[in-house]
């Protein structure tokens, strides 16, 4: 059966592989042979904050996730004012991500399929937010920089997958903005990486030394985070600044975020000159900083390219992009049978088969 | 006249560079006391040809002392005491001169350089002029700054020793005496280029 | 008369990226290119002044590459071929990062060519450099990247060539081999960053990210960032790397403890797809 | 019941639903993921309820076994989680239920 007959396609996507509990409503009309447009119809999220100082730790969010689905699920609906006969699948993250959350979402998921009569479409999370964001902005063959909590990768699709060109070698660049924010004891509402950057908005006098890890395409932050902690522990005994000022939580994050998206422009820009492209496309949460978005932006003007980003409505984990991601699967016949939606802490996003691009 | 207007690559327009090769030359501590006691009538580099081994040497030399002048990153005094330091693999300024700049008594082989602003109109009586001024004063026969010449003039093991060729591994692997030379001359430019570093 | 490379270079015909890897799509690239034959754009940032004074071969735009632009050029001589490495000031970084960066990347990567030569591994000799200005000279290496050689194998398999292949990425294994045994890590291993000269030797270029290293830590992660680069693109070469693993062994007598140490490195690169 | 040797510790929980359907969405909705510990094995059934008509399968019936009483609990206590989300969602989520709150939003 052609799908893409139906003039109309219909998915719901659930999304918590972390802390932000989203759901919603995907319309793709037209053939997808053609360029079919996609409509987002409802695109509602919950975000598990904790409080400053701490992270999110799998069974909280775990719980949080079960105690807002239902919610989150009927807001969804009838923001999309869609009745259940004309949605065509059920969307779940299928990972990568923490497994509790993951798994949390995916019974709420399986019980709708079940009871809805729809079948079930597991999506790596990855590439939901690599569908999206090239969905939102036209951006037609772009490197991907994603770049999350979870997440560094600098992606660029090639024969039906979205080959992994770079990656932190250790730990995410949000992981690590999340982590010395816990450091700095600075607020996790409404997102670590978000306070961050508008203290580092206040710095700016003085670039604090920080190493500087890029190997090729890769790149490692641990290094870089071990000595942000110990300059914010030389900050708290009243230390100063190589021009004898006395350190600030500013300088910090404004040092932080120098070097690390530094790190990041750069391994972006080596694999556009490798592959030969000169768009680029931010996702993922820390994708909504406009410095790092300043930044790419000036490297792929020199390369006479340009930026695609989006807001914070798609860049933070969402629930449509996991709808519109599993229904361009779905649309090419994929399925997920019942007894197979499991889920998985680790899905490369190059094990997908990219079967809805040429 | 033996004096030659060099040609080389990404010199600026207003630049004019000239050099000479003498052999025989007798009075090389004269000329040297003329560099010490900052004669202007003597600007000039003068170089012990036998701790050169070819005119590509010599022009990558030349070339570095006039970007460091563009540069205005002169460690010397001048554009000519600059090619002598360019000449080194490190930043010893009077090893520098002694090893590559004329030194009484031993100086056997000489090369003159010049190195001259000028309009492109004055630049036939500027030639002239410095011939006229170093075949006065430089006692020696004049010779083609050719590559023959050069090797001719060129002591190995001293330069091998300046440069640290001794024992350098990849030296053996060539067995064509040209080659070789070329390999040798690539580690000369590298060593002069990463002079410092 | 010195013309704008910038403008020179943009009437160049756009070369084929990897991605089009399809027989009919991938036209064989110059052989006068000495590393990945992305498009050169317009540039922002020219030449330092230097290298625009009179040349017989004025800096023509090969390549832009992430942190460098690499010019065709002649050196000294109108007969003395040259690579000019370019270093631009990257406006998007902070001024005192990226002088800091430009510097010393310019100055470890003139030093460890200048160590691959001493020690006899082929690579470019430096003809002459600025690390103020950031550009370097170097040898022209004749020839073409070895991915091209790669992909020009893998889209003619009727040429029965298979031999070629496998002797192209034994002699990828031995390169590496001998680099790291010198106790350099060229920090940058792709495809394109190796050149097949027309005596058919693989020669390592760009060596602009490389350090001086004797941990088999590094040295893993050296061949860890070759086979990413590798698999993505050459994915249809991708059984075929075992060869250059197995081959960089032989060279390289540590070269055991390495591929073990890659081992772990892949498994934590697995993990990256986990949270925190 | 008798014990495993390696099992000693066992639990049965019986869920009755309203109707076979229910129990049955349940069963697939929990059965998927697999158990975290090695420690513990379990069955999933869904079973008539005792004393009810015996071709109606209405109640979700899990057999745990595990090696300590401990982790019993953190496994028990684990599916009652996800227990409960698939109860909210069949009462909150339902095709029925769902329809019934669209036409009364329409109307009000």
């Amino acid at each position: 059966m052609d799908l893409t007959a139906h003039p109309n396609r219909i998915a719901l996507g659930l999304e918590g592989s972390a802390n932000k509990l989203g759901i919603g409503v995907i319309l793709h009309t037209g053939s997808s042979l053609d360029p079919s447009t996609s409509t987002v119809l409802s695109n509602i999220r919950h975000t598990f904050v904790s409080p400053p100082g701490t992270g999110f730790l799998p069974k909280d969010t775990a719980k949080h996730h079960r105690s807002f689905l239902v919610r989150i699920a009927k807001q969804a609906l009838s923001a999309a004012n869609v009745s259940i006969s004309q949605i065509d699948c059920i969307c779940y993250t299928k990972g990568p991500g923490m497994g509790a959350p993951l798994t949390s979402v995916a019974i709420g998921a399986r019980t709708l399929s079940l009871l809805w009569n729809k079948p079930l479409v597991g999506v790596n999370h990855c590439v939901g937010h690599i569908e999206m964001g090239r969905a939102i902005t036209g951006a037609s063959h772009p490197v991907v920089l994603y770049v999350s909590g979870g997440n560094t990768q600098v992606i660029a699709y090639a024969e039906q997958r979205y080959r992994i060109f770079g990656e932190a070698l250790d730990i995410a660049v949000g992981n690590c903005l999340d982590r010395f924010a816990r450091t700095i004891e600075i607020s996790n509402d409404p997102a670590p990486g978000y306070n961050i950057e508008q203290l580092a908005k206040q710095g700016g006098r003085v670039l604090l030394d920080l190493p500087y890890a890029v190997k090729g395409m890769d790149c490692s932050f641990s290094g870089i985070l071990t000595r942000a902690d110990e300059l914010a522990a030389h900050m708290k005994k009243g230390g100063k600044a190589p021009d004898g000022e006395p350190i600030t939580p500013a300088d910090l994050c404004f040092s932080l975020q120098e070097t690390v998206f530094s790190m990041l422009v750069e391994i972006t820009e080596r694999a556009m000159a490798h592959v030969g492209s000169n768009q680029v496309l931010i996702v993922g949460g820390v994708g909504c900083n406009e410095r790092l978005q300043e930044m790419m932006g000036a490297m792929a003007a020199d390369r006479g390219g340009s930026v695609y980003a989006t807001d914070e409505r798609f860049c933070i984990d969402n629930g449509i992009m996991i709808a519109h991601a599993g229904l361009l699967a779905y649309e090419t016949g994929f399925q997920t049978p019942i007894e197979e939606s499991t889920c998985t802490q680790r899905f490369r996003t190059d094990e997908v088969l990219v079967k809805w691009r040429k | 006249m033996a004096l030659e207007r060099l040609s080389i690559e990404n010199v600026p327009s207003t630049h004019r560079v000239y050099a000479a090769l003498f052999r025989d030359v007798s009075n090389s501590a004269f000329l040297q006391e003329q560099l010490l006691s900052r004669n202007p009538e003597f600007e000039y580099a003068f170089l012990d040809a036998s701790s050169i081994i070819s005119r590509i040497h010599l022009l990558a030399a030349i070339f570095n002392a006039i970007n460091t002048q563009t540069n205005d990153a002169l460690k010397t005094p001048n554009v000519h005491s600059e090619v002598v330091l360019s000449l080194s693999p490190s930043n010893n300024i009077s090893e520098a001169y002694r090893r590559w700049g004329v030194t009484p008594d031993k100086t056997k082989g000489l090369i003159a350089v010049k190195i001259v602003v000028t309009a492109e109109e004055e630049e036939e009586i500027t030639a002239k002029k410095v011939w006229e001024h170093l075949s006065q004063h430089v006692q020696g026969t004049p010779i083609p700054l050719s590559d023959e010449e050069l090797s001719k003039a060129t002591d190995w093991p001293k330069v091998k020793k300046y440069y640290k060729l001794n024992g350098v591994p990849v030296l053996d692997k060539f067995k064509d005496e040209d080659l070789k030379k070329k390999q040798m001359q690539n580690l000369i430019l590298m060593g002069m280029a990463v002079r410092g570093l | 008369m010195t013309t704008n490379p910038s403008q020179t270079s943009t009437k160049r015909p756009p070369s084929p990226s990897i991605l089009n890897t399809s027989p009919k799509k991938s036209k064989p690239s110059s052989p006068q290119t000495m590393t990945a034959d992305t498009p050169p754009t317009a540039s922002s940032f020219p030449l330092p002044k230097i290298l625009t004074n009179p040349s017989s071969t004025p800096p023509l735009l090969i390549t832009q590459g992430a942190e460098s632009r690499l010019y065709k050029s002649t050196y000294l001589t109108p007969s003395t071929p040259c690579a000019l490495k370019y270093r631009p000031p990257k406006p998007w970084r902070h001024a005192t990062l990226d002088s800091r960066l430009r510097k010393a990347r310019t100055t470890a990567e003139a030093k460890v060519l200048e160590k691959c030569h001493r020690q006899g591994v082929p690579v470019p000799a430096v003809y002459g450099m600025d690390i103020t200005q950031g550009w370097m000279a170097i040898e022209w290496i004749d020839g073409i990247p070895v991915r091209v050689a790669i992909n020009s194998h893998l889209n003619n398999p009727q040429q029965n060539d298979e031999s070629g292949i496998k002797n192209l990425l034994k002699q990828i294994g031995e390169a590496i081999g001998n680099l790291h045994k010198i106790g350099i890590i060229h920090g940058d291993l792709t495809t394109s960053n190796m050149m097949l000269n027309p005596e058919n030797q693989v020669i390592l270029i760009d060596f602009g990210l490389a350090a001086q290293s004797q941990s088999d830590e590094d040295r893993a992660v050296d061949l860890y960032v070759l086979e990413r680069a590798f698999m993505s693109t050459h994915p249809r070469a991708e059984k075929e790397f075992g060869l250059v693993l197995e081959a960089y062994a032989q060279t390289f007598k540590k070269g055991k403890s390495v591929l073990t140490k890659l081992e772990d490195v892949r498994m934590r690169g697995r993990k990256k797809s986990m949270i925190g | 019941m008798a014990t495993d040797t390696g099992f000693p510790c066992s639990l049965t929980l019986q869920v009755p639903f309203p109707n076979a359907r229910l129990a049955s969405v349940a069963l697939q909705a929990l059965r998927v993921d697999k158990e975290l510990s090695s420690l513990v094995t379990r069955h999933f059934t869904t079973v008539a309820a005792a004393g009810g008509p015996s071709d109606l399968q209405n109640v979700l019936q899990i057999e745990y076994k595990a090696t300590t009483n401990r982790m019993l609990r953190v496994a028990v206590n684990s599916f009652f989680d996800g227990l409960a989300l698939v109860l909210e969602v069949m009462e909150e989520l339902d095709v029925d239920v769902v329809e019934e709150r669209q036409k009364a939003a329409k109307t009000g």
